[in-house]
């Protein structure tokens, strides 16, 4: 079995990965890309505790699997939703660059 | 006699007055001649009543009525401030004068000021000011005092204003209030020591004193307690009026009462027009010359005097102030006189001369102080001097009247025209000279007496003594050079001037007072009149009316001897200048040039105060407005200017683009974590777990 | 729910009730302002004439009923309840606001501008004004205290001169920072003295300051405390260096705002020190008082000073106003009987008064279209009934016998003496220098000859000789009966004055 | 391990908005988009389930909710927990979505009805679920409900570009912030190996890991209070949306993020020792300090009034986390009382922008100069606001005010700092406000010289206060150009500021209760 160790430091490593394009990138869709990578990272965090749980409830060993489950299908909703805002978007300013939707600002 | 009882009604004197100010301000226009006549008639009752009210006390034994009940304001802790009347032998006799003079000017007003805008106003103000007056005669405690001292203040101010459109009278009232109100300040905080002060320093021997300040039971230091009150501790008791001699030492020689006797003296001073708060006096003469000859020569600048007097009686002045006072006095009185020999307008002659004799009456304050006597000289010569300048005044407004000028050097010759008048102005002169028998040569010599008595047991006082013989000369000399100046010569220097008497309704009162000023000198001689001077040393020709009878004094005798000489010198000196129209005038080149622009522009002292209030105060003002539109409000919009420019600098942060959003995003995470993460153990450590 | 109502209910009943009514009255409101100003003075008369004179151990026509309740941690949590009542001190403050509300409203009898606006607003101010007077509690007092500002902030910035927006901001924010501060300091009162209730009276008796443990506070605390209440009450003062809201509030505001203003607003600072800084802190104010002596007499001064150095007219009365009101705070800072008393008389006057040069003002700079004094002169002439009222007033205002101020100022003086000595010289060097610009603006504006006067210059309407005459009436009245008043105050104030620091009941003035 | 068969009634208002949006959906269908008949049902419906929720806390009518029962309401097992404190939430953030519900009748765009009120109640059943929520995954993912609706709800009408870039930018900022949660939720697991929110009250073995989680859930959570500096997507969004989806925005999604950081810091404090968790606190102080002051500061200078309203949103967010940070009782139930207050005032604020909107009032500040004069009914009602926002008194701004002060003055130890601070940036809020009323009701005619209430300078100024026509008839027509709906929410919200002004009795009473017990018990 992987150390949980590991695991985590994969996980923060999407997460920082995740953090980092949101940070430098400009186009909407790698923005999209990298929030679901830090979602991502979380959802792995949720399976890998669940793994690891030292609980002796099932229940709750289990449930951060079920989390994560719910979780796939919410960023999946969300990326439905993202998409449908920068198709719009992009109709209107022809552009899926963040850098030219800046007309509220101040 | 009616007896004590009737003192009841004594706040009928200045009730009548104050009806008809009512009266008057409210209606004066539908009245005709702006209701001259209401006004005679009011304060002709008053002067019925306080004629009647200064013989019951010039015969009564018992002497004084007091009623304090009417509590203004109380306390709970006991402090009480009253008002009330006191009926005493010098309230009656100022209210004598007071009530004499106002009525016949009121009468004299009739037709002196038939011609003037604004009657209704000036009656009524008239009346307000008698009203005041006589509350100053009855008041019974330094509050009620200083409240009818300051609304005589104010009618004061408002009738040297009566001609408002004229910037000097505008002027002068402002400057009246003023430099009275100065004097008050200092007043009010003597007032105050008495208050505060007097029980705790007061010597336990002197309650035995029926009239001063008396220590209050338990050592509490109340209002009615302190010496605040001018009435025994048990009103209406038979407890004689001081006679002369009976003031012992004052006992309380401390600084702080000398302090307070000054600090009285300041009031007076103001009010009295004494140096060096006289300024206002000369300047007053914008107002009508009846409101001078009532206000700023009888009554209303002899209340500073009065001030003193009874001061002197029911507190007592410690021996500094009270040469203080003699000093302050005897120098006012050549002062104002040396500016009196020169000045040109005929009233302001007049009222240098009232500044001079009212530097007498203080004097006499002084001295009857210091020698521990009743100040019944200086309120003698009050009296007798209210009727001469009244007199005076009233006999000047008739010339004024006639030629409608105030330049003495254009007039001259009007003794064939207004004879009468002359004739009247001519009393007034002599005594004011002191040239018997008219009445101002027995109370100045009383004065001058009293002073020399004073000098022998005080030798500081020497040469104030001195100084108000001298006074004496000039005295003579300025008022003589007034009459020959108005009077004398063959044709007035003015061409076209023509003189001419006045109606009997301005005669009258200027014979009444000649008259009086022939008899008011010898009064003392007859029935009780003398009760009502306590301390009067009334000293003629080496005589001094004492409790032990008539006694001769050589050293009396020398001063009326030598004042005589110098007045009649100063009469003579004025005849060869100014005698059968000639017109003296100072050679151009004379070394009395400097001293002659020095006397005509009054000492400089107008122009050093207008210096100090424009110059320094109104400097000062327009400096701290500076300092506070700038400094202070600019400290405010400092920091409002801070709020805008935080706000808008603050704003650029909002770039409009989303990854900049998401980067405060994760540095507000970075940094909370690292706060919560490393910065609880910090904190932890750092406080000890507290 | 008791229907056992205070009078004092229906009092703010009727001047909230009538408020509410004038702003929807259209045309008519300023009869209905005038039946609330008439009903609220009527009211406050009849308290007058109900109040029980020296019945000192209490406050009268109370009131307590919950309002509601905050939680604490503790079992009970904090009562917060609608407490009112009145002693001797807050009675003359009712019958104050009720006249110059009165008077305002004859005054401007004639306002076009939005009329039912403007009244409505008086009316509130009025209201809130009674309010604070009348609130024994800390969440009301302060509620009403608020309320003042917001119609004081319309009609100045509405109805005002030139800078009206400017001076209603400034006014606005300036006093409510000040108040912000002071509620600080009353909650840590609450808190800290371990109140039952929010309320400093009507269920607690006068006498019963120590009930409120406000001896149990550390000193420290206490003059903190003392210092942030000071602070607040005193801008509303207002306080030099913290003033300059108030000359251009004065300013710009309406002639009635003004009136309500210095006749009103700036006693709201005073009695705030009444009521509760100085009793309910006894250390704090006794730490506190060279610092509160010091500026009172910089106030006292300064507005002097200021005022000499104003030409216009509005705004000299309104440098005098701080003038007096560095008085009135000298007086409380000395904290004896006298001395309590002589601040309460003199803020009636100083309202009366003030109220009265207000009105003058704006009766001068509608009538000649300017208020700079060297600009006009000599108004006796055309206007005689004006300037007969401006005479009146400066008089009144520098202290003559016989008007009202006289009384007051005496025994402030007196008080100060009393306790001070030789610094007495410094306000009565003030007191000439009052008299010195009051009589100076007469000699230019009433006196000499007549120049700039337009042409359709006319001497005061009726509404407005009115409204002066009623202030003049009172003026002369209650200086020449001043017991009238001082009756009422002096029993509350032995109790406002008692202090328990230390736990001695004697009050110490004096470290 | 048993579940009880959960009773049915605790859900009613979220079934009844449940079946408000089946209904919405089949009314869409069947070709419907009347506003009027959308916007009444949703409303009826959003009224119902208020009604529902109070009835579940047991005071219907009002008298009782001075005495709420103590203890849970339902003693469910799970992911829920009815507690009246939650049960209070449910009913502010009902009664946001009722006023923008109502208010939004009068919108004249037919064409996206639907979407919105289908958008805006499913908002609202997201909401309802976070004040229930015991579980941190449910509360994180009704969170996720509400937010996908409201990015959806902000870009909804897909023309206009403003709204576009602003649902975007939320719509980035959101999904950062969530995941970003998500992932401190993950830690948390892992530190105490269940979501529930009631373990949290024990140390865990690795309380850094526990201490990062919350950390990074509070920054998502503070991403929907809008606190600095998580803030910046608000202005624009606020600015961008349509007005009263702004209001939906800044009463209920910023209430909704303070009431979870309620929950999961009073929750939290127990974690702590008393010296760490008071460290905590102080940050989360610190937070609430800079947050009103940076929104106050900026505030001053914001040139349109939807952006000034933003800053002043986020400046009351400040105000409000004051109830977490001080963490009493007192301060809990100050803060609610204040986002009580909030939602009407900052709700009603942004209603009547659009009001004005449909007036043809431009957004600028100064585009609202002499709206007093013209527009009496909803100047006067947005004055009242104002003046709430501001805390004066006669309204309940100012209780909720006066109540969180006092209660950081309460507090044990440096609290009374964040006082002093709350107090002087309330004094700063009064600058912009006061200028916003100035503007209204003092038209800038400086021009004219100074009135003194007479004749010689009135005729100059009676045109500038507008026409002198009957008042009721000036009103008429401004309830027909506002849209009825529209003014009866404006007026309504504006009176029951004042009536709770002067009457706050049983709502704080209510408040108090519900705190206390929320705060002794916890989960």
């Amino acid at each position: 079995m992987i150390p949980l160790d590991e695991l985590l430091v994969f996980s923060g490593l999407l997460f920082s990965i995740g953090i980092f394009g949101v940070l430098t990138r400009r186009n909407f869709i790698m923005l999209l890309i990298s929030v679901e990578i830090i979602m991502n990272s979380a959802i792995l965090n949720f399976v890998t505790f669940s793994a690891y749980s030292p609980s002796s409830s099932v229940a709750q060993a289990v449930s951060g699997q079920g989390i994560a489950v719910v979780l796939i299908g919410l960023a999946a909703t969300e990326v439905a939703l993202g998409l449908a805002i920068v198709l719009a978007l992009n109709r209107i300013i022809g552009s899926v660059d963040v850098a030219k939707a800046m007309e509220l600002r101040l | 006699m009616v007896g004590l009882d009737f003192f009841v009604y004594a706040f009928l004197v200045p009730l009548l007055p104050a009806l008809a100010f009512v009266v008057l301000g409210l209606t004066g226009k539908s009245f005709r001649n702006g209701g001259g006549l209401l006004a005679v008639g009011a304060e002709g009752l008053a002067l019925l009543l306080s004629v009647f009210f200064a013989y019951e006390e010039s015969v009564s034994t018992t002497g004084i009525y007091h009623d304090s009940s009417f509590v203004w304001m109380g306390l709970p802790d006991g402090t009480n401030f009253v008002m009330g009347t006191l009926m005493s032998p010098l309230g009656a006799l100022m209210l004598l004068v007071v009530n004499i003079v106002g009525f016949l000017v009121v009468v004299y007003s009739l037709e002196y000021m038939s011609h003037e805008e604004g009657l209704p106003r000036y009656y009524a103000e008239l009346m307000l000011f008698l009203t005041a007056m006589n509350l100053v005669c009855l008041a019974d405690n330094f509050l009620e005092f200083i409240l009818a001292w300051e609304l005589v203040g104010l009618c004061s101010y408002l009738l040297i204003g009566f001609f408002w459109k004229k910037p000097e009278a505008a002027s002068a009232a402002k400057k009246a209030f003023l430099v009275t109100r100065v004097g008050d300040v200092l007043f009010f905080v003597g007032v105050f020591i008495f208050f505060t002060s007097l029980a705790g320093v007061v010597n336990p021997s002197i309650t035995t004193l029926p009239y001063q300040g008396q220590v209050c039971p338990g050592g509490q230091v109340t209002w009615a307690c302190a010496g605040f009150t001018f009435a025994p501790p048990n009103a209406n008791s038979n407890a004689p009026f001081l006679a002369p001699g009976t003031i012992t030492s004052p006992g309380y020689g401390s600084n702080l009462m000398t302090l307070a006797g000054l600090l009285i003296l300041g009031g007076a001073a103001g009010k009295s027009a004494q140096f060096p708060l006289h300024t206002w006096l000369p300047d007053a003469m914008e107002g009508p010359t009846t409101v001078s000859a009532l206000i700023h020569a009888a009554t209303m600048v002899a209340a500073g005097v009065f001030l003193l007097a009874i001061t002197s009686i029911y507190i007592g002045f410690t021996s500094t102030a009270a040469l203080v006072i003699l000093g302050i006095g005897s120098f006012t009185s050549l002062f104002a006189g040396t500016m009196g020999v020169v000045a040109r307008d005929i009233k302001r002659v007049i009222a240098y001369s009232t500044m001079s004799q009212l530097g007498y009456m203080v004097m006499g304050v002084g001295a009857s102080s210091l020698v521990l006597v009743g100040p019944g000289d200086a309120m003698f010569h009050l009296f007798t001097h209210a009727f001469f300048k009244a007199l005076l005044f009233l006999s000047a407004g008739s010339v004024i009247h006639a030629v409608g000028t105030q330049d003495l050097f254009a007039m001259g010759g009007l003794l064939r025209k207004m004879p009468v008048t002359a004739f009247t102005m001519l009393i007034g002169a002599l005594a004011l000279s002191g040239i018997p028998p008219f009445s101002g040569f027995f109370s100045k010599d009383g004065l001058l007496a009293l002073t020399w008595a004073a000098s022998q047991h005080y030798a500081v006082a020497l040469p104030f003594f001195l100084l108000a013989l001298v006074g004496v000369f000039l005295t003579g000399f300025y008022i003589f050079r007034l009459w020959f100046l108005t009077f004398s010569g063959s044709h007035s220097r003015t061409p076209g001037l023509h003189g001419h008497e006045p109606s009997w309704i301005m005669r009258a009162p200027l014979v009444a007072l000649a008259g009086l000023t022939l008899v008011a000198g010898v009064l003392p001689l007859f029935g009780g009149f003398a009760n009502l001077l306590p301390g009067v040393q009334w000293g003629t020709l080496g005589y001094s009316y004492t409790s032990s009878g008539w006694v001769f004094s050589s050293s009396d005798l020398m001063v009326a001897i030598a004042s005589l000489v110098l007045a009649f010198a100063g009469v003579g000196t004025a005849y060869v200048f100014w005698g059968n129209g000639r017109v003296f005038s100072l050679p151009e080149n004379s070394w009395l040039r400097a001293p002659h622009t020095l006397l005509l522009r009054k000492y400089y002292f107008d122009e050093v105060y207008d210096g100090l209030a424009h110059g320094v105060i109104l400097g000062v003002a327009r400096g701290l407005d500076w300092f506070d539109r700038y400094v202070i409000d600019g400290t405010i919009h400092a920091f409002e200017r801070l709020f805008s420019q935080a706000s808008e600098r603050g704003r650029r942060i909002q770039s409009g683009l989303v990854s900049n959003y998401a980067s405060w995003i994760a540095l507000g995470l970075v940094v909370l974590l690292v706060a919560i993460i490393y910065g609880i153990p910090w904190l932890d450590s750092l406080w000890g777990g507290g | 729910m008791s229907l056992d109502l205070s009078p004092l209910t229906y009092l703010l009943a009727l001047a909230f009730g009538g408020t509410l009514l004038t702003f929807f009255a259209g045309s008519r409101a300023r009869w209905i302002a005038l039946a609330t100003a008439v009903g609220t003075l009527g009211i406050s008369i009849w308290l007058l004439a109900n109040f029980q004179l020296g019945l000192a151990t209490d406050y009268q026509f109370v009131q307590v009923t919950h309002w509601l309740t905050l939680s604490t941690g503790g079992s009970a949590g904090l009562a917060v309840n609608y407490t009112v009542g009145i002693d001797g001190i807050s009675l003359p403050f009712l019958l104050l606001s009720a006249i110059l509300t009165l008077v305002t409203v004859i005054y401007h009898w004639d306002e076009r501008k939005n009329p039912a606006g403007f009244f409505g607003l008086v009316g509130l101010t009025n209201a809130g004004l009674l309010g604070v007077f009348v609130a024994l509690d800390v969440l009301l007092f302060f509620a009403f205290w608020e309320i003042v500002l917001i119609p004081m902030f319309f009609l100045i910035g509405h109805w005002g001169g030139t800078r009206r927006h400017y001076a209603s901001l400034k006014f606005f924010v300036y006093t409510h920072v000040a108040s912000v501060v002071t509620l600080v300091s009353l909650f840590a009162m609450v808190f800290l003295g371990n109140w039952g209730s929010m309320d400093f009276g009507g269920s607690i008796s006068t006498a019963d300051v120590a009930a409120l443990n406000v001896q149990s506070i550390p000193q420290i605390t206490q003059v903190l405390m003392f210092g942030a209440l000071f602070f607040g009450f005193g801008v509303k003062l207002p306080m030099v260096p913290f003033h300059t809201w108030l000359p251009d509030a004065h300013v710009e505001a309406p002639t009635g705002g003004s009136v309500l203003l210095a006749g009103m607003l700036l006693k709201m600072g005073a009695y705030g020190l009444i009521r509760i800084a100085f009793p309910l802190l006894p250390y704090g104010h006794v730490a506190a008082e060279p610092v509160v002596l010091g500026i009172a007499f910089l106030s006292i001064v300064w507005g002097a000073f200021l005022s000499l150095a104003q030409r216009d007219l509005k705004r000299m009365v309104a440098f005098s106003s701080i003038n007096h009101m560095g008085i009135v705070l000298l007086a409380i800072a000395l904290w004896t009987q006298l001395s309590v008393t002589a601040a309460v008389l003199l803020m009636f006057a100083h309202g009366l008064v003030s109220g009265l040069l207000f009105l003058l003002s704006g009766s001068v700079h509608h009538t000649f279209g300017t208020r700079d004094i060297p600009s006009i002169g000599g108004i006796t002439s055309r206007t005689p009934i004006l300037s007969t009222m401006l005479i009146i007033g400066s008089l009144a205002s520098l202290g003559l016998p016989s008007l009202v101020s006289f009384p007051a100022e005496f025994s402030a003086f007196l008080a100060t003496w009393e306790a001070l000595g030789w610094w007495i010289l410094l306000p009565l060097f003030a007191l000439v220098i009052t008299a010195g610009f009051y009589l100076w603006m007469l000699q230019r504006l009433s006196f000499g000859p007549a120049h700039g006067i337009p042409e359709k210059a006319r001497d005061l309407p009726f509404n407005e000789m009115l409204a002066m005459g009623l202030l003049v009436s009172l003026i002369v009245l209650y200086g020449i009966l001043p017991y009238l008043i001082v009756q009422l105050i002096p029993h509350s104030a032995i109790f406002a004055t008692q202090c328990f620091h230390g736990g001695s009941t004697v009050c110490a003035t004096q470290p | 391990m048993s579940y009880t068969i959960p009773t049915i009634s605790p859900y009613t208002p979220e079934i009844s908005l449940l079946v408000a949006v089946v209904l919405i959906f089949l009314l869409d269908v069947a070709g419907v988009k009347s506003r009027i008949l959308l916007g009444g049902a949703t409303s009826l419906f959003l009224l119902l389930a208020f009604l529902e929720v109070l009835a579940d806390l047991g005071t219907w009518p009002l008298q009782g909710l001075s005495t709420l029962p103590s203890g849970y309401l339902g003693t469910l097992q799970g992911p829920v927990i009815f507690t009246s404190f939650g049960l209070i939430f449910q009913g502010i953030f009902l009664a946001v979505a009722l006023i923008v519900g109502f208010a939004s009748i009068s919108d004249p765009d037919e064409e996206g009805a639907p979407t919105f009120y289908a958008l805006l109640t499913l908002a609202a059943i997201g909401m309802l679920f976070v004040a229930v929520s015991a579980d941190l995954i449910l509360l994180l993912l009704s969170i996720e409900i509400t937010g996908i609706a409201t990015y959806a709800l902000v870009g909804y009408t897909r023309r206009d570009r403003r709204a576009l870039e602003a649902a975007m930018k939320f719509y980035i900022i959101g999904a950062l912030s969530t995941a970003i949660s998500f992932f401190g939720a993950s830690l948390l697991y892992g530190a105490y190996g269940t979501t529930q929110l009631s373990a949290f009250s024990t140390l865990p073995a690795n309380h850094e890991l526990a201490l990062m989680g919350f950390g990074m859930v509070a920054a998502g959570l503070a991403f929907k209070a809008t606190l600095v500096p998580f803030h910046m997507w608000a202005v624009d969004v606020y600015d961008g949306a349509g007005p009263n989806v702004a209001g939906f925005l800044s009463g209920g999604s910023k209430k909704m993020g303070l009431f979870a950081l309620f929950v999961v810091f009073v929750a939290a404090v127990r974690v702590f020792g008393a010296a760490e968790g008071y460290v905590l606190f102080l940050a989360l102080g610190s937070l609430a300090v800079i947050t009103m002051t940076l929104g106050n500061v900026l505030a001053l200078e914001q040139k349109t009034m939807k952006r000034m309203l933003a800053y002043s949103s986020i400046a009351q967010a400040g105000y409000m986390l004051l109830g977490v940070a001080i963490d009493t009782p007192a301060a809990l139930a100050g803060a609610t009382l204040q986002i009580t207050a909030d939602v009407l005032m900052k709700t009603g604020a942004f209603v009547v922008v659009g009001a004005a909107a449909s007036l043809g009032i431009g957004p600028l500040i100064t585009d609202y100069k002499g709206l007093g004069h013209s527009r009496p009914g909803i100047s006067a009602s947005f004055a009242i606001m104002l003046l709430s926002l501001a805390g004066m008194p006669l309204t309940l701004g100012f209780v909720g005010k006066f109540y969180l002060f006092f209660a950081a003055v309460e507090a044990p130890g440096y609290f009374i700092l964040l006082a002093i601070a709350g107090l002087l940036n309330s004094a700063i809020s009064v600058f912009y406000y006061a200028r916003i009323l100035r503007l209204m009701y003092m038209p800038d005619d400086s021009k004219a010289p100074a009135s003194d209430g007479h004749s010689l300078t009135h005729s100059t100024l009676g045109s500038a206060t507008g026409p002198a026509t009957p008042r009721w008839a000036s009103l008429r027509s401004e309830i027909t150009a506002v849209g009825t709906a529209r003014w009866i929410t404006i007026v309504s919200v504006a009176v029951l500021l004042v009536l709770f002004g002067i009457y706050p009795t049983t709502l704080v009473g209510a408040m108090n209760s519900a705190a206390q017990q929320f705060w002794t018990i916890g989960f």
